[in-house]
């Protein structure tokens, strides 16, 4: 364990076996992706009630997941850099930030588009819905705050402390947003609510999950290794590299 | 026991340019080191080293012997930095600010050697008075009185000499020398020709931009 | 002098300077310990004109406007908790204390919460009078909104603590900080209706408690560990 | 040299120069351009969270909960107008520039209310749709909030020059400008209700516009007389 | 017609206790005057009200014969003041500092005499860097580079030197030196001792509180 992470603390090693895993996760991503569009979107029987316009589910839900999932990496991240100072852990923070926003988005604009049809509005304030909005802005909350350090090291800092009350909070919004709804109003239209998928949508439904989850680990080991370039430039085993290329070329 | 700040082969780079590197030094009791080097050549950067604020730095310090990054409370009992900005609150008296920084030391706060510091530092009338309503160099003058309130044998001074006459220039000038004959240690930056015997020296940025 | 001081013991009575030093600043500027509460009594009364006279209307929503109004006013106040002391020098003072940090980080946010939550806390019924709050709310308004003002101070301080440093800290602090004070507004103006409807109030304020008891725990850590990116970066 | 300068012409040029320095400043970190549209975003979300979440009873206060939060939002980042070029010194230097201040004022305004107000109008109709408010006062809604920001900064860079040498001017200078906002709010948030029940839209608009035009002409004189005192203090 | 910044009978107190009274002196091309007196003495008070910016003083100032009160417009275009904060935005790089101070004098800016002025101020290869990631001394560099710039007969110093180093000190000295040989004036305070030929002097606080 303790080797493990001596071995993080070096980007070098990190660049390297981040580029051999990367093709691979990429073309898992691509393809999952893919197939599990093709199926949910063309072969997936339409819903009794909703007719086609379920097939949103098939968007919405992976980057649902994932919204939550890279808020609770992000904050893991900032507690092994903070912790362990490895550097290398808030090059993928950074990076992981914007994407995470991105997959709030996404989820809820496509929450948003699929409410129109199915609840007549855009939006209603729905326990799961609020929480989800919370989330966008605590992702702001980080990337502004990241953004607004001049220092590359104390934006990384506060951004970590940032993620870390945050990711406290969000169980704590999450039960508390719960409990207010249900005090508020009877909940007269629920996600969860529904019963069990038949097979034939879900299946898909489970590749296109996997889909994504292998397309954000893709993406982040993508762009952390061009952060760890960025921010390493001076270093001689990059301009090493650099040269390689050039060689290469 | 000797105190005794050692730097082993300090190095600090902001924004991709390095300031200074392989920096290797020793202080110890009855030292005074005046840090020199052109504007920008990293005076302060060093300073907020050597007093434990900033921790991007490469090298190794050692205070006493421990490495500074596990000794930190050892070390901050013994120091005492003075920095750009003076640390006098506007709306405080000369007196409460004096008093505050004792009560935060650990010190008994103690009226009348308060008292003593500021009329050696020429704010005799000037007690009561709210610091915003004191001059550019009155203001510095009650942080440096805390030199004579708080028995501290390490001193990190930047830029000290900053605002205050010539007075003051010399009456800090003596202080620093007696300081260090009592086994006290001064790191200090100025721009000034300092008049004191026995002087250190670290040269920064003469290769420099 | 040739014996290196140990680290000293006194951290009492250096968080107890501490705290009577900020509650003298705040006591002595009177404004900052009015205007919070100015603020407070001017967006309540900026609802009524905006929305609709009405008394009926007004009550229903009365709780919710008077839990986000004192939850602004305590936002708006805790920009300059630690921006005056970074200003002139006296955080970087402080932070190089042989004392625990977090412990004096406590102290101001105590004597934050001393002279702004509490007042608010006290002077929200007058307010409430006005947007025709239900009778027999009052105690559960004041009980919660002091208990959860304390939270709001704990908490914004981490955020204050992260945007000291930075120009402008003001807005960006709301960013930071208002996602994190929902559960409290949640719980708070909770209480209110709960006392309203007449039901299940105990429960209510039994988890502002606790949240606030969370706070307590882990926000000092927070606070400090915040300050000390601010005067690195 | 041994002749004195006469005084310059080039107040344009001065005027463009300081248009272009305030755009360039805040466009630089970007967060002061973005950090009021999330916060009128996340007041926003506090309402309902505090209120009561029923679609029909929001639709109501939209109007004013919008106009309300915009105005706060805008009074906010209203704080470090002047403030920021007080404290390195640049404001005691372009008040010794040889051109009329309450020009060089204006144009720190104009630059305000390009990167605050107008943006706040035209994401207010999202936040219309989460509120609920009903079709076809969208229109309105950025129109009255344009007008009325553009109000709202004049009025509000008076405060701002009154409190700049101030620590902590932030709550009082909500205090000073607030009673100030009422007029604007009062006929923004009218003209928002009008739109939704189909009458006396152009009325509203019409006062909105005639207060921007007295702000217009006073307040500049009134900016620039304010920070006179405030570099005098 | 010779420039010319007259006092007659000036007196200032502040708080109730007078800091300077009956001043009388009249500057004109050509003297370079240097404010002296030990901290809170009232330069910088002196200094704010030459240049205009305080009003509550009694007496009377002349700028040219006419009051200065009723003169304003033309004092202003005439005047170069550096108070004590530089006036250097953090976010701004040195070049769009200058261009900024430039326009607003009415001048239309001109890089090349910008980067020739930030060059001899030593901050070549810093033109574009966002001044708060610059030193102390270097911040006041880019301040004192609009000396170059913006050729105003009367200028106005208050403690230029501050934080400058001694490359720095020689040759703001020079400068001072040949404004006002070409004809130019200048009041400053400092404690330091200046190099100059031919100074001349007020002085202030002298019989003290
Ligand atoms: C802006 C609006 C919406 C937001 C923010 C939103 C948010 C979410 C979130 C966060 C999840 C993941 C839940 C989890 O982690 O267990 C989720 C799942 C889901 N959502 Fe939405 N949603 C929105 C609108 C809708 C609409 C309109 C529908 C369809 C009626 C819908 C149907 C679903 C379904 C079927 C799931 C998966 C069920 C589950 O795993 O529990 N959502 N949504
Ligand atoms: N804002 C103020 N309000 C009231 N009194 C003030 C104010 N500023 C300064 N004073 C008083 O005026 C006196 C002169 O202050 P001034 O700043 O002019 O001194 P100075 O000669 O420039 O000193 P230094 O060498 O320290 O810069 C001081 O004794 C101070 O007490
Ligand atoms: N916050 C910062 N971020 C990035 N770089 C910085 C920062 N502060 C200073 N620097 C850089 O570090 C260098 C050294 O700065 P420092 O303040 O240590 O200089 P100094 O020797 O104290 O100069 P001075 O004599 O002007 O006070 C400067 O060249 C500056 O460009
Ligand atoms: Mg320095
Ligand atoms: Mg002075």
């Amino acid at each position: 364990m303790w080797a493990f992470i001596q071995k993080l603390r070096s980007p070098k090693w990190f660049y390297a076996i981040g580029g051999k895993c990367q093709p691979w996760f990429w073309a898992a991503a691509l393809g999952l992706i893919a197939l599990g569009s093709v199926w949910g979107l063309a072969f997936a029987p339409a819903d009794y009630q909703q007719g086609n316009s379920f097939r949103i589910i098939y968007v919405h839900v992976p980057t649902a997941f994932l919204a939550q999932s890279i808020f609770v990496s992000m904050a893991a991240c900032g507690l092994a850099f903070m912790v362990w100072k490895i550097k290398l852990a808030d090059m993928a923070a950074s990076v992981m930030a914007p994407i995470g926003a991105l997959m709030t988005f996404v989820a809820l604009y496509s929450g948003a588009v699929w409410g129109v049809p199915t609840w007549g509005t855009w939006w209603i304030w729905d326990a799961r819905l609020t929480s989800m909005l919370i989330l966008l802005f605590l992702y702001i909350g980080v990337i502004a705050l990241r953004r607004a350090f001049a220092s590359l090291e104390g934006g990384a800092r506060a951004a970590s402390v940032l993620a870390m009350v945050g990711v406290i909070n969000i169980p704590i919004i999450k039960y508390s947003v719960d409990w207010w709804y249900t005090l508020h109003q009877p909940a007269s239209f629920t996600i969860t609510g529904r019963a069990a998928m038949p097979m034939a949508m879900w299946a898909p439904l489970l590749v296109m999950v996997v889909g994504f989850y292998c397309f954000f680990i893709a993406l982040t080991l993508t762009r952390t290794r061009s952060e760890i370039l960025r921010r390493e430039g001076g270093k001689r085993w990059v301009r090493e590299l650099v040269e390689e290329g050039a060689d290469g070329l | 026991m000797r105190l005794c700040l050692e730097a082993r082969q300090l190095a600090c780079e902001r924004d991709d340019r390095p300031l200074f590197g392989q920096l290797d030094f020793a202080l110890g009791s009855g030292d005074i080191v005046q840090v020199e080097g052109p504007n920008g050549s990293g005076k302060t950067t060093l300073l907020k080293i050597l007093s434990g604020q900033l921790g991007d730095y490469q090298g190794e310090l050692f205070w006493n012997g421990v490495s500074l990054r596990q000794n930190r409370d050892h070390f901050l009992a013994n120091l005492l930095y003075l920095g750009h900005a003076p640390g006098v609150k506007a709306g405080l008296t000369a007196l409460e600010t004096l008093a505050w920084y004792q009560a935060l030391a650990g010190d008994i706060p103690s009226e009348d050697t308060s008292l003593e510091a500021l009329a050696q530092w020429g704010l005799a009338g000037f007690e009561d008075v709210p610091a915003h309503q004191l001059s550019a160099g009155q203001q510095r003058r009650i942080a440096l009185a805390r030199l004579l309130l708080q028995p501290r044998p390490l001193w990190i001074l930047d830029e000290p000499f900053t605002a205050i006459d010539r007075n003051g220039v010399a009456l800090l000038e003596s202080l620093i020398q007696a300081h260090a004959n009592a086994g006290g240690c001064v790191v200090v930056t100025t721009h000034h020709r300092l008049d004191i015997a026995r002087l250190g020296r670290i040269r920064l940025g003469v290769t420099g931009e | 002098m040739n014996r290196p001081n140990e680290p000293q013991r006194g951290a009492d009575a250096a968080v107890v300077a501490m705290l009577k030093r900020d509650l003298m600043l705040l006591l002595r500027q009177r404004g900052d310990v009015i205007n919070p509460l100015v603020f407070f009594a001017l967006v309540i009364t900026l609802f009524p004109i905006g929305i609709s006279p009405e008394p009926a209307l007004l009550a229903v929503v009365a709780p919710g406007l008077l839990w986000v109004a004192a939850l602004l006013a305590a936002l708006l106040s805790l920009d300059g908790l630690f921006r005056s002391d970074f200003d002139d020098g006296s955080l970087e003072q402080w932070l190089l204390a042989p004392q625990p940090t977090a412990l004096l980080c406590m102290a101001k946010v105590l004597a934050h919460w001393l002279l702004t939550g509490l007042p608010l806390a006290l002077i929200a019924p007058l307010l409430g009078v006005m947007l025709a709050l239900p009778a027999g709310s009052y105690w559960a308004l004041c009980v919660s909104l002091a208990l959860g003002t304390a939270s709001l101070s704990l908490i914004g301080a981490i955020g204050a603590a992260l945007t000291v440093g930075l120009a402008r800290g003001g807005v960006l602090l709301s960013l930071l900080v208002l996602p994190l004070y929902i559960p409290v507004l949640i719980f708070g103006s909770g209480a209110v209706s709960a006392a309203v409807v007449g039901s299940g109030l105990a429960a209510h304020l039994a988890i502002l408690g606790a949240l606030l008891a969370v706070a307590l725990m882990l926000a000092p850590w927070a606070i400090a560990a915040a300050l000390r990116i601010s005067i690195n970066g």
